[in-house]
């Protein structure tokens, strides 16, 4: 239909770009919620490049390991929204730096 | 006016709070607090930890007021209190006045207050049923029991001009003879209302979406209920016995047979049971009294002007909420020195903490729902 | 005609002037599910419902529209101002995207995605941002309590729709509308009837789903006056209600396609004809329905107090005329390629307006649940009786193919007995007493 | 032509929105972009006629896991989280390493272009559920299944913790 399709590497540079902020969120931001979000950031970031190599290559490889990682992220956000709830209920805090014992 | 009504007599604490914990205002303005209730709840997500109940915004002053006007000019006043069951408070009044008197209402007036009592503790329990369905979530009963409350406010309507706040007696019988088709009416209405009573029943008694809302909610037990002082439907659904017409009878009550229904478990769904059977047994009641009412006066020889003799007496009837009790004292002339109302509603209310406690919010308004009270006669 | 237009953009005319029709048509139709509604309920309640503005009040939407429009619109004081205004938007615009792939015959689809049942169920499920985040930013405990429990309500029941929806799925093959209706034509049997109990857990989520009674918690009048949207007023708020009625008609036009046979007519392997001419029997239904209906606006005219609804009345029963005849013409063979689309539409509408209308009778009979009951029945009812249902349809399908079972319907009767023993067993576990709740600690 | 406004549509509000998200105050409001980040992302699969990506993604990703991060939100107590101090003080640091980090990759993606083929124009394979369905249960059958007993592990220890301590 279109005789220019996006090149591979403007996918790459977007992934690039979505994965500093994603890293500069996780370092600056105090809040571990919002910590968290930015690892789902992160992930979306791989998975992006997942899928224009998958594109690229025309294999559906790339997006079946983009299924695997989509399922890690929803793990990851169950257990760490679970860790943040009881620890909220515990400090009435949810800043990262007052996370500072191994055991309450 | 704020009056604090706690189990225990201690206001919750509502400046200490747990992580989860808030403070929910239900109403005055709310859609389920029945008029102008409101209730400070403290939630645990959606689970009740206590019951704060602030009233007093429909507040008259109605047993100020009684002091001075003449008791004649008081008796449209007490229509005022519990509205929808205006005939039954008149009839309160109206007994305890004729008891300062020494006097006592005709037979034949007698009879008529009975049937246009049980007629309206029908009504009564008609638009309790259909606010407390509607409380629920089912919206049609509302409408089909207002059909039928409607035929009652018609009789009303014939009889004595007015269909709320009806001031259907006077001190000493009746003021109107009984209109020409009085009995037909009546007739007619008891013989339609059995199956409609059925219809109701169809609808939610064997709903599983209605036993699950009502069974087990808000149970209130019979030790409880005496401590509380609760009286009427919910003192029988948790299982006690008491029923003022049988206990000391007042009217005409003495003559007719008719059945006390109790419940088990003094849940909302044994109140809803209780509530139905009174229905059907009032309307029992009226057919009695409509077969033969007797001939004569209604109006006892009470004089224009009341000027009851200096003394005191305490006076209650079973209204379609519960004993509602009038304290008069007399001091010899024409106005009471004093009346005190005993308002069913205001004193049942008070179990709502007890029942609540642990529920969710979802059963709070099943709860209050089931107290049936009504704020005109709770803050009066 | 069609070589005045650019060949880059052919392919993108029909889908929006199908896109435009419906954003444009739909709100006025959302009107009148409303105005049926309110009529159906009075019906019901032994009272006549709206009867003011125009005949039988057919006016109403309208006038409705018009006082929403014109109301004050209120903002509560420390709501969050933008998330206020956008959370209606976000709901609406979900709902409507959501028609995009739905299929109101062969020839009205706006898009026929390979994917196109994850599509409508994804987006339609993205409507929940609006009512959290306009719960959270109207800055109210009524609302916030309201989303939450939309929420919570909404999760759980797309577990159990999604999976009853895969036992339809495992019989069509396919995740395409289109080709979902077609399997049915193709194995002359709408999946209703070879999944019943499929259909039943789909029903019942569907109303959690779309929140109505007796799922209606999260707007639960007489406990949380009216949930999510209690600040909400005017304009937004009729927002709401469109993407509520929205969602409603999406859910319908799922299980329509996946268990009703779409925009299939009854008997779709009946060709008995009209005797006499070339018409085919069933064919003919819509027009002599039509007809009907107009026949009864007509010999409702006489009735109507005054002129402007006499004539108003009179004008119905015109158009419900012309519909007949617009039905009939199709059948003629020179309009053969309308049929398709005139009669699809048709028997997908009529479909829907089924589901709808139980929808309401359900709504208007039942009481409420209970918050913790509406749970239990989803975690404890529904979802474990779609799984067991998916397994058993499964099953069945192998044991169909694999041993050239020759009787489908022996085998429905099989799979369809199984998943009662199942549904009555689970009803009679659920109603087992709960341990009594602890009361709250701390107390 | 199409193609390419397409993406650089989605990449300018993907990459705006996740500025945003990181830089705001209000978590709710973070969160927000963050849905917007995913669904921008989704438009670039559907862009890459990855259909059932697409798909999994708005209903994993947007449907499920947001709407599991906004209940979390509204279930702590906002009013007190609002009001802390949202950023750590270790800024400059955070964006420098990110910067090398940026740096690094971009390098690392310059030298190898030229290694890369030119983009296949019609070389998908037309159905995409399909052959996802097929590599998924075929050739990642062991993988499936090890990523659903890692839900169930993470399903379990996400009750075990959030459970109220009685």
């Amino acid at each position: 239909m279109n005789a220019a399709p996006v090149p591979a590497d403007w996918y790459l540079l977007l992934s690039l770009v979505l994965f500093a902020i994603g890293v500069v969120g996780v370092l600056v931001r105090r809040n571990v919620i919002i910590m968290l979000m930015s690892i789902e950031l992160i992930l979306n970031a791989v998975n992006i490049n997942l899928m224009a190599f998958s594109r690229l290559w025309a294999d559906v490889n790339g997006q079946v390991f983009a299924i695997f990682i989509i399922t890690d992220a929803a793990a990851e956000a169950a257990v760490g929204l679970g860790i943040i709830l009881a620890f909220f209920r515990n400090r009435e805090t949810l800043l990262s730096d007052e996370m500072d014992l191994l055991k309450w | 006016m704020t009056d604090a009504l706690t189990n225990g007599g201690s206001p919750i604490e509502t400046t200490v709070l747990g992580a989860d914990e808030i403070i929910l205002n239900m109403g005055p303005q709310h859609p389920s607090t029945h008029g102008v209730l409101r209730v400070k709840l403290k939630l645990d997500g959606e689970r009740v930890l206590s019951t704060e109940c602030i009233i007093g915004y429909l507040h008259r002053g109605v047993e100020k007021i009684a002091e001075h006007r003449s008791y004649q000019q008081f008796a449209p006043y007490v229509d005022r209190m519990d509205y929808v069951a205006a005939v039954s408070n008149g009839l309160g009044y109206c007994e305890t006045v004729e008891k300062l008197l020494g006097a006592e209402a005709p037979p034949r007036a007698r009879v008529v207050r009975t049937i246009l009592t049980e007629l309206q503790r029908i009504a009564s329990h008609l638009l309790w049923l259909g606010t407390h369905a509607l409380d629920i979530g089912a919206l049609t009963p509302v409408f089909y029991c207002f059909r039928e409350r409607e035929e009652i406010l018609k009789i009303f309507e014939k009889y004595c001009g007015a269909r709320l706040t009806t001031h259907a007696f006077r001190i000493g019988g009746l003021q109107y003879e009984t209109y020409d088709e009085f009995e037909t009416d009546v007739k007619r209405f008891c013989d339609d209302f059995s199956g409609k009573v059925d219809e109701y029943e169809t609808l939610l008694t064997e709903n599983r979406i209605w036993v699950g809302r009502t069974k087990g909610v808000g149970i209130l037990s019979t030790a409880d209920a005496i401590a509380l002082g609760v009286t009427g439907p919910m003192l029988r659904a948790s299982g006690l016995k008491w029923d003022l017409r049988k206990a000391q009878p007042y009217a005409a009550y003495d003559q007719y047979e008719f059945d006390i229904p109790t419940g088990k478990n003094g849940d909302t769904y044994d109140r809803y049971l209780v509530r139905m059977e009174e229905m059907r047994q009032s309307r029992r009641i009226c057919l009695q009294a409509i077969e033969n009412i007797p001939s004569g006066p209604i109006m006892a020889k009470v004089g224009k002007v009341l000027k009851p003799p200096p003394g005191e007496v305490y006076h209650s009837i079973e209204a379609p909420k519960g004993e509602l009790g009038y304290y008069a004292v007399s001091d010899g002339t024409t106005q009471p020195y004093r009346v005190r109302v005993r308002p069913p509603s205001f004193i049942n209310l008070q179990a709502l903490d007890k029942m609540a406690r642990g529920a969710l919010v979802a059963d709070l308004v099943a709860i209050i729902g089931t107290t049936d009270i009504v704020l005109g006669e709770v803050d009066r | 005609m069609s070589h005045l237009i650019p060949p880059a953009i052919a392919p993108f005319v029909v889908p929006v002037i199908c896109g435009i029709v419906l954003v444009a048509v739909f709100p006025l139709l959302a009107g009148y599910i409303v105005l049926l509604e309110r009529k159906l309920m009075a019906d019901m309640q032994a009272r006549l419902g709206p009867m003011r503005v125009g005949p039988h009040g057919l006016l109403q939407p309208i006038a409705d529209a018009f006082k929403l429009l014109i109301k004050e619109d209120i903002i509560p004081q420390g709501a969050d101002k933008f998330m206020f205004y956008v959370a209606p938007l976000i709901s609406v615009t979900m709902a409507l995207v959501a028609f995009s792939a739905m299929p109101f015959g062969p020839v009205f689809q706006i898009a026929d995605l390979n994917v196109g049942l994850l599509f409508i169920v994804a987006v339609g499920s993205l409507g929940i941002y609006g009512i959290v985040l306009g719960g959270w930013s109207s800055n109210s405990h009524y609302s916030l309590i309201g989303a939450l429990r939309s929420a919570a309500q909404l999760v759980s029941y797309e577990t159990a729709a999604g999976l009853a929806l895969v036992s339809a799925l495992l019989l069509a093959g396919s995740l395409s509308m289109k080709d979902i209706v077609q399997a049915q034509a193709d194995q002359g049997v709408w999946f209703i009837f070879v999944v019943p109990i499929g259909f039943f857990i789909y029903f019942v989520s569907s109303i959690a789903e779309t929140n109505r009674a007796p799922f209606d918690l999260p707007e639960a009048e007489s406990e949380l006056v009216a949930g999510y949207m209690t600040e909400y007023s005017g304009f937004r708020w009729a927002l709401y209600f469109l993407a509520e009625y929205a969602n409603m008609v999406i859910v319908a036009g799922i299980a329509t396609t996946l268990f009703l046979g779409g925009w299939l007519r009854p008997f779709p392997g009946n060709h008995q004809h009209l005797i006499g001419t070339p018409f085919e029997l069933l064919d003919a239904l819509p027009s002599l329905l039509f007809l009907g209906v107009a026949l009864y606006c007509l010999s409702l005219v006489p009735r109507q107090p005054v002129q402007v609804q006499k004539l108003f009345m009179a004008g119905v029963a015109g158009a419900c005329v012309l519909l007949a005849a617009v039905m009939a013409l199709t059948l003629f063979p020179p309009f053969d390629a309308a049929r398709e689309g005139v009669h699809g539409a048709f028997w997908f509408m009529a479909k829907v307006g089924g589901y709808v209308y139980t929808f309401l009778w359900v709504r208007f009979t039942f009481p409420r649940y209970r918050f913790d009951q509406l749970m239990r029945l989803g975690w404890r009812f529904l979802i474990p009786l779609a799984l067991v249902n998916v397994l058993v349809v499964s099953a069945s399908i192998v044991v169909q193919q694999n041993w050239e079972w020759k009787h489908p319907v022996v085998s429905t009767v099989v799979t369809t007995a199984i998943m009662l023993a199942v549904a009555f067993w689970l009803a009679e576990e659920g109603a087992k007493p709960e341990p009594a709740p602890q009361p709250a600690d701390g107390e | 032509m199409i193609d390419k406004f397409l993406f650089l549509f989605f990449a300018v509000l993907m990459i705006g929105s996740a500025i945003m998200m990181v830089t705001r105050r209000n978590i709710v409001h973070s969160a927000v972009y963050l849905i917007t980040t995913l669904l921008a992302t989704a438009g670039i699969f559907l862009q890459l006629k990855a259909e059932f990506l697409f798909v999994v993604q708005i209903i994993l990703y947007v449907g499920g896991i947001m709407v599991l991060f906004i209940f979390v939100i509204m279930l702590v107590n906002l009013d007190v989280a609002i009001r802390m101090v949202q950023f750590s003080r270790q800024g400059f640091v955070a964006g420098i390493l990110a910067l090398v980090l940026a740096v690094q990759i971009f390098l690392a993606l310059w030298i190898g272009r030229a290694g890369l083929p030119a983009p296949a124009i019609h070389a998908m394979p037309p159905k995409n559920t399909e052959a996802v369905a097929e590599a998924l249960f075929q050739h990642y059958m062991l993988p499936f299944e090890i990523a659903s007993i890692l839900l169930l592990v993470a399903m379990i220890g996400a009750v075990v913790m959030a459970k109220r301590r009685v």
